[in-house]
């Protein structure tokens, strides 16, 4: 029992300091990626090619004059930064990055806890991020932040039906919740084969709910100056950021687990590169897309993005969960 | 006498409802009310995963709940940005009788109900998994399961003819 | 002593008599509505703890039914806020004053 | 340039009385109108010889002792045949002129600056406030009695 | 539709590989036009007397009057050629929009522009763009 | 008892728009009433900038006023004094030599390209396209490195003078701007991949801000919004000045009048100013780059201070400092065709070396007051595409 524990708390200490590196590295690599893109070179001043920059931010925010928003409502306002990074916290422990392992005689397998319903948990946990932009829009008593908060919620209920939606053909495909049968599902064959609407959709929805490019309209700085942060600062401000990145690493890691064969490698004769490293890789991979996207595109209209998401989105989540069944009984799923 | 974990576990946790039950009816500001019922909901959930064995209407509990009900709450109540004047009600003594007394009547029929249900629920994991849940839905719970699905059309098309000024 | 359906019970009739004060104290129509929320969920608990001293999944159904239709009524009810809101200038429901408007 | 003496001719002819000079400076045509005729001397201007496009108005201040003291100048345009014409129109100090926004909505703000700038008032304008100085500055900058080194305050 | 998309992403992804086109600045600088109009300069003549004789010319063009200017005699020609030199000499470049017609109008080219563009100065105020003379007459940067 | 007109007596609020905001493009100001998100009226409030350029230019000679006028519009400075030096030329009737008529040819459409491009880099910036900003920033950087080369500066470079460019254009000039001609298309190209077909872009900037063709002319907008309107109208084509007549251009126009056709106006205006300055590099003839009549400019330093020093060239030079020169007495208006639109300068003299009244007429103040009209009814979002649209600089509204 007492081993047990020791094996999750370690398992989650890892994962908790990979999930803060990735974090901390992806505001970086933004920066980065964002500067080659435009033919810059980003950060460069900390350490070789800027490898320092992290550290550099993080110690300037959390230095900075910690200003509150004159006739804020306060406990809402401390509240919201704190709950923009909780989510991400909680969803890293079901998702899982490796085949089992033995070590000292014990079996462990790579991934905090593997509960039999998982996408509904992840799903659970992420519901919880719009509180952190509702909340900091709402409580800075500024008519900006207002904005960008009464939009994301609305944002928020619809790309979050989307998401579902989305994934629930790749549920119908393999039967489970679990992340763990997901991921076993795909040794042979990614589920992006089989599911490539529902993977465009889930890609569409989850940039959407991390408020990114081309719909990051709850913070769009052009109209709503910074949106919900607006009116934080130092270290409030540096969570939203923080909150931000994390919930990338973990839609990322999402995705990977339910489209791209999670730890699997995808040519067999390199599958002698262990499971996590390949994990890391796709994860990788997926957050540079959405970097990319970023980088591209112009952004959405506010009202055009609720259209996008009811009028084209949603019904094409349907028909791909309808087409997965109907596909599942003519060639004998069920 | 033995205290059991797990009933310290639902002590905690029925009081955790109650106090956010409590939140909900008294605190002034709507905010703050909306989020009491949100902790309550969510405490109920984690009352369902964890004693209840019942981890699929826990997370259905908050996604519906967190998900999209609370935050629509929220979105109305931000919407209409209430000034500080609107929120401030004036204690109704009657009402507040009448409330009582009806609820002291109702709680005692329920009791009388429960007099015989003093059964001991295991606690923790186990239960019934998703399978079963979707075969009573989808076999014998057919017709309501379709019924609901027409309320919530329904209350969808009435919700939008009712907040749009012009159709 | 275990806790048993008894405790169950004292729990959901103590949160739906809570909603229930509050609908009838609270003037506001949005924390009257949070308040029937509150009512469903008291029922909620008693269904989930019959389910399970029963062993029977039934009740965890009818729970799944509930929750549906508090979304429906919840969207319902925050429509008629929202139109009472443009119509009348607040949401105190002292303010449906009239027979018709 | 299209020929210009032709239509110009006609332009006189039709204002008549309320045309008070008119004179030509490096192929520049322009007008010096009566006070009393506007804003119906604009209108026919307008109408009658298609000067659509208001290009410019401003005011002009010819010192404090002159009669008339203040000019206000309209640039106009007829877009169909690249035609150019300036009309003035003399004020005296503290005297209104009627507005231009009726006949060219883009007087709004051509006005409002010289309302700022000169004090000059356009009777009937929409919003006649000051376009760029601060509702409470004192004085009127391009008069030429402005002190460029601004007001004594302390009075 | 998802055509243009696409091409966009593949314009952005083809500059993900090209060479920064900008300039490390304070470690590396720019290359600066041979016309370039920056910091003033006074300048002395081959005998190390100054060549300027306030006459007051520049002081008179300046369209922002920046430029401060007392001249004083020299009788025994030690400082100047011409038997007059500026005594005061200062520009306010908090002033000073670098249009250049001060060394236009130079009679004698006593004053030249400089490439040297860094002309931030330390700590609040503007006092430390008040320039004297002396300041005037140092060779720094592109002199 | 309230009637129900009591109680809703007040459905829209006010949200404040700058002076500080990002996409104000300066500090402009803009009160919305907003209903929702959507703008019942937009009213600018102007002035945060003014800087009195007009009440300053009556007290200096025309020579000093020059360098205030390109400090006007700073994303397109060659153009102000350009304008500026053709209305006091026009006011003196002097004719400038062929050779200084093409070098500001060339540099006017020069600071067209440059202004144009910060115009499409901050106009898709404001729609969210942060990557196009730092492309057309990119090729900014070389229309600014040719400017430096030929007048000493990047921004307000006060090069053409009354009469005349100040100096010849330097050697390596013509080669590097030949060598920018040549790449700008695929660049513009570039751009336009990233922009002109995607399907966000559309739908953020079609049917956006529509200006008819009558409410153009009547608001006095001139320049892209009068030609995205579908009015054929340019001033290099109408009244040509500075040989515009000689070379062979194309006036773009658009149909709907709304955002997205002046994008591609604005787009099709770089190409037709690249087609400009390669017919003004081939005309290009060698010979005095000042007018010679009415000593407008200090002589040739060479004769003031050089090898053949002259002492009428000396007493030209004192004597254009101390008096400047003395115009006939008369009123002229000039315009042009800035990058913004219609820059007109009105000039009062009353025979002294200064001017007795300088009336600038600026395109961003006129295009401005077409934003009450455009963005009635739309969401706030749009507002910023339009604001975007118009190619404001705050210096050029604010005088």
């Amino acid at each position: 029992m007492i081993v047990a524990i020791i094996v999750v708390a370690v398992k989650l200490l890892i994962l908790f300091a990979v999930l803060m590196l990735f974090v901390a590295y992806g505001t970086l690599a933004e920066r980065k990626v964002s500067g080659h893109i435009q033919d810059r070179l980003g950060p460069y001043h900390c350490g070789p090619h800027g490898l320092l920059q992290p550290l550099a931010d993080g110690l300037k925010l959390f230095f900075k004059e910690d200003i509150v928003a004159a006739e804020s409502d306060k406990i809402l306002y401390y509240l919201a930064p704190m709950i923009a990074i909780v989510p991400a916290i909680l969803a890293i422990g079901v998702i899982p990055f490796g085949e089992s392992i033995t070590l000292f005689g014990r079996k462990i397998d790579l991934v905090v806890t593997d509960i039999n319903v998982a996408l509904l948990y992840l799903l659970a946990v992420s519901s919880f991020s719009v509180y952190a932009i509702v909340f900091g829009g709402w409580s800075s008593n500024s008519k900006y932040p207002l904005l960008g908060g009464l939009r994301s919620a609305a944002q928020f209920i619809s790309y979050e039906l989307i998401l579902g939606l989305s994934i629930m053909g790749v549920i119908m495909v393999v039967g489970s919740f679990s992340l763990v049968d997901i991921v076993h599902y795909q040794k042979s064959m990614w589920m992006v084969v089989y599911q490539p609407l529902a993977f465009i959709i889930y890609m569409i929805a989850a940039t959407a709910e991390l408020n990114r490019l081309p719909f990051d309209l709850p913070e769009a700085e052009s109209e709503l100056v910074g949106g919900y942060h607006t009116e934080y600062s130092s270290m409030k401000f540096a969570m939203f950021f923080l909150g931000e990145y994390a919930n990338m690493t973990v839609t990322s890691a999402v995705a990977v687990c339910l489209f791209l064969g999670g730890w699997y490698s995808p040519v067999s004769f390199l599958s002698w590169i262990p499971g996590p490293i390949w994990f890391v890789v796709k994860l990788v991979a997926v957050f540079f897309f959405l970097l990319w996207l970023r980088w591209t595109y112009p952004r959405f209209r506010y009202d055009q993005l609720m259209v996008f998401s009811w009028k084209y989105l949603l019904p094409l989540a349907l028909v791909n969960i309808l087409a997965t069944g109907g596909v599942m009984i003519l060639f004998g799923g069920i | 006498m033995m205290i059991n974990a797990w009933d310290v576990v639902f002590f905690f946790l029925a009081g955790l409802i109650l106090l956010s039950a409590l939140g909900v009816v008294f605190i002034r500001h709507p905010v703050y009310s909306a989020l009491s019922l949100l902790a309550n909901l969510c405490v109920t959930a984690i009352l369902y995963l964890s004693l209840m064995g019942a981890p699929f209407i826990a997370m259905v509990q908050i996604i519906v709940y967190a998900g999209a009900i609370m935050v629509f709450f929220l979105f109305v109540i931000m919407l209409m940005n209430l000034s500080k004047g609107e929120y401030q009600e004036r204690a109704v003594p009657w009402r507040l009788l009448l409330g009582l007394g009806a609820a002291a009547l109702f709680a005692f029929q329920i009791f009388i109900l429960a007099g015989e249900w003093r059964g001991v629920l295991s606690p923790g994991a186990g239960g019934f998994g998703v399978k079963a849940l979707s075969h009573f839905i989808f076999t014998r719970y057919i017709l309501a399961f379709e019924l609901v699905s027409v309320l919530i059309f329904v209350a969808a098309l009435g919700a939008v003819a009712l907040a749009k000024k012009k159709l | 002593m275990g806790v048993g359906l008894f405790q169950y019970t004292v729990l959901s009739v103590l949160v739906f008599l809570l909603g229930a004060l509050g609908l009838m104290i609270r003037r506001n129509a949005i924390i009257m509505f949070l308040c029937m929320e509150l009512m469903l969920n008291g029922v909620n608990i008693l269904f989930m703890a019959l389910a399970r001293s029963k062993g029977s999944v039934e009740g965890q159904v009818i729970v799944l039914f509930v929750m549906a239709v508090a979304a429906a009524e919840a969207a319902i009810g925050m429509a008629i806020i929202t139109s009472f809101y443009r119509s009348r200038g607040g949401i105190g429901v002292d303010r449906a004053d009239l027979m018709k408007w | 340039m299209v020929a210009m003496g032709d239509w110009l001719e006609k332009v006189k002819e039709r204002l008549g009385g309320s045309v008070l000079e008119d004179f030509e400076f490096r192929g520049e045509y322009t007008l010096l109108l009566d006070k009393s005729s506007l804003p119906g001397a604009l209108e026919v201007l307008k109408g009658e010889f298609g000067f659509d496009c208001l290009v410019d108005l401003c005011g002009v201040d010819m010192g404090v002792d002159q009669e008339p003291r203040f000019y206000v100048v309209y640039h106009l345009r007829n877009m169909t045949t690249r035609a150019q014409l300036r009309v003035k129109v003399g004020l005296k100090d503290g005297e209104g002129i009627p507005t231009a926004c009726g006949v060219w909505p883009g007087a709004n703000w051509m006005e409002r600056e010289a309302y700022d700038m000169f004090g000059i008032e356009f009777e009937g304008h929409p919003d006649l406030t000051r376009l760029y100085l601060a509702d409470d500055f004192p004085g009127y900058p391009l008069r030429k009695d402005y002190p460029t080194e601004g007001y004594d305050f302390e009075e | 539709m998802v055509g243009p998309l696409l091409k966009g992403l593949r314009v952005t992804f083809g500059h993900l590989f090209k060479p920064a086109i900008t300039v490390k600045y304070p470690y590396e600088k720019r290359p600066v036009a041979e016309r370039y109009r920056g910091r003033h300069v006074l300048k002395l003549d081959e005998d190390g007397r100054e060549k300027c004789c306030a006459c007051g010319l520049c002081e008179a063009v300046c369209p922002a009057g920046a430029i401060t200017l007392y001249g004083a005699e020299d009788p025994e020609f030690k400082r100047s050629d011409v038997g007059k030199i500026a005594e005061v000499y200062e520009i306010d470049y908090s002033r000073c929009i670098f249009c250049g017609y001060c060394v236009d109008a130079c009679p004698r080219g006593a004053i030249i522009m400089t490439t040297d563009y860094e002309l931030t100065v330390p700590g609040p105020g503007r006092g430390h763009l008040y320039k004297d003379k002396n300041w005037l007459f140092e060779k720094r940067g592109g002199e | 008892m309230k009637t129900v007109a009591e109680h809703t007596e007040r459905r829209t609020y006010t949200l404040n728009m700058g002076p500080q905001h990002p996409s104000t493009h300066g500090v402009l100001r803009v009160i919305l009433e907003l209903e929702g998100e959507t703008i019942v009226d937009a009213r600018p409030v102007v002035g945060y900038l003014h800087r009195g350029t007009e009440k300053l230019a009556e007290s200096k000679t025309y020579q000093q006023v020059s360098p205030l006028i390109d400090r006007l519009d700073y994303l397109a400075c060659p153009a102000y004094n350009f304008a500026y030096c053709l209305a006091v030329e026009k006011l003196l009737g002097v004719e400038v030599p062929p050779r200084a008529k093409y070098i500001r040819v060339i540099l006017a459409e020069l600071a067209r390209i440059a202004s144009h491009l910060i115009w499409l880099g901050s106009h898709a910036m404001d729609i969210g396209a942060v990557t196009v900003f730092l492309y057309t920033f990119r090729e900014r950087e070389i229309t600014y490195e040719l400017l430096e080369m030929a007048a000493g500066v990047r921004m307000h470079q006060s090069y053409f003078v009354v009469g005349g460019v100040r100096w010849d254009l330097p050697e390596g000039f013509i080669p590097k701007l030949r060598e920018f001609l040549d790449i700008l298309p695929s660049k513009i190209q570039e751009y336009e991949n990233l922009l002109t077909k995607n399907k966000i872009w559309r739908m953020r900037t079609e049917g956006l801000g529509v200006l008819s063709r009558e409410d153009a002319i009547a608001l006095g907008a001139t320049g892209p919004m009068l030609r995205g309107s579908g009015v054929e109208w340019d001033i290099r084509k109408a009244y040509p000045y500075s040989g515009y007549g000689e070379f062979e251009f194309d006036i773009p126009t658009g149909r709907n009048g709304d955002v997205y056709d002046r994008y591609l106006v604005r787009m099709e205006e770089m190409r037709q100013s690249r087609r400009i300055i390669l017919q003004a590099l081939e005309k290009l003839p060698d010979g005095p780059i000042h007018a010679m009549e009415g000593k407008l400019y200090f002589p040739d330093p060479d004769w003031v201070r050089g090898e053949h020093r002259d002492i009428a060239a000396l007493i030209h030079q004192f004597k254009l400092v101390v008096e400047g020169f003395h115009p006939p007495k008369g009123e002229v208006y000039q315009s042009i065709e800035a990058p913004k639109g219609e820059l007109g300068f009105y000039i009062v003299c009353d025979g002294s070396p200064k001017p007795y009244r300088l009336r600038i007429r600026l395109p961003s103040l006129m295009n401005l007051q077409t934003l009450p009209l455009l963005s009635r009814g739309h969401k706030v979002a749009d507002l910023v595409a339009i604001i975007g649209t118009l190619d404001i600089v705050l210096g050029d509204v604010d005088k």
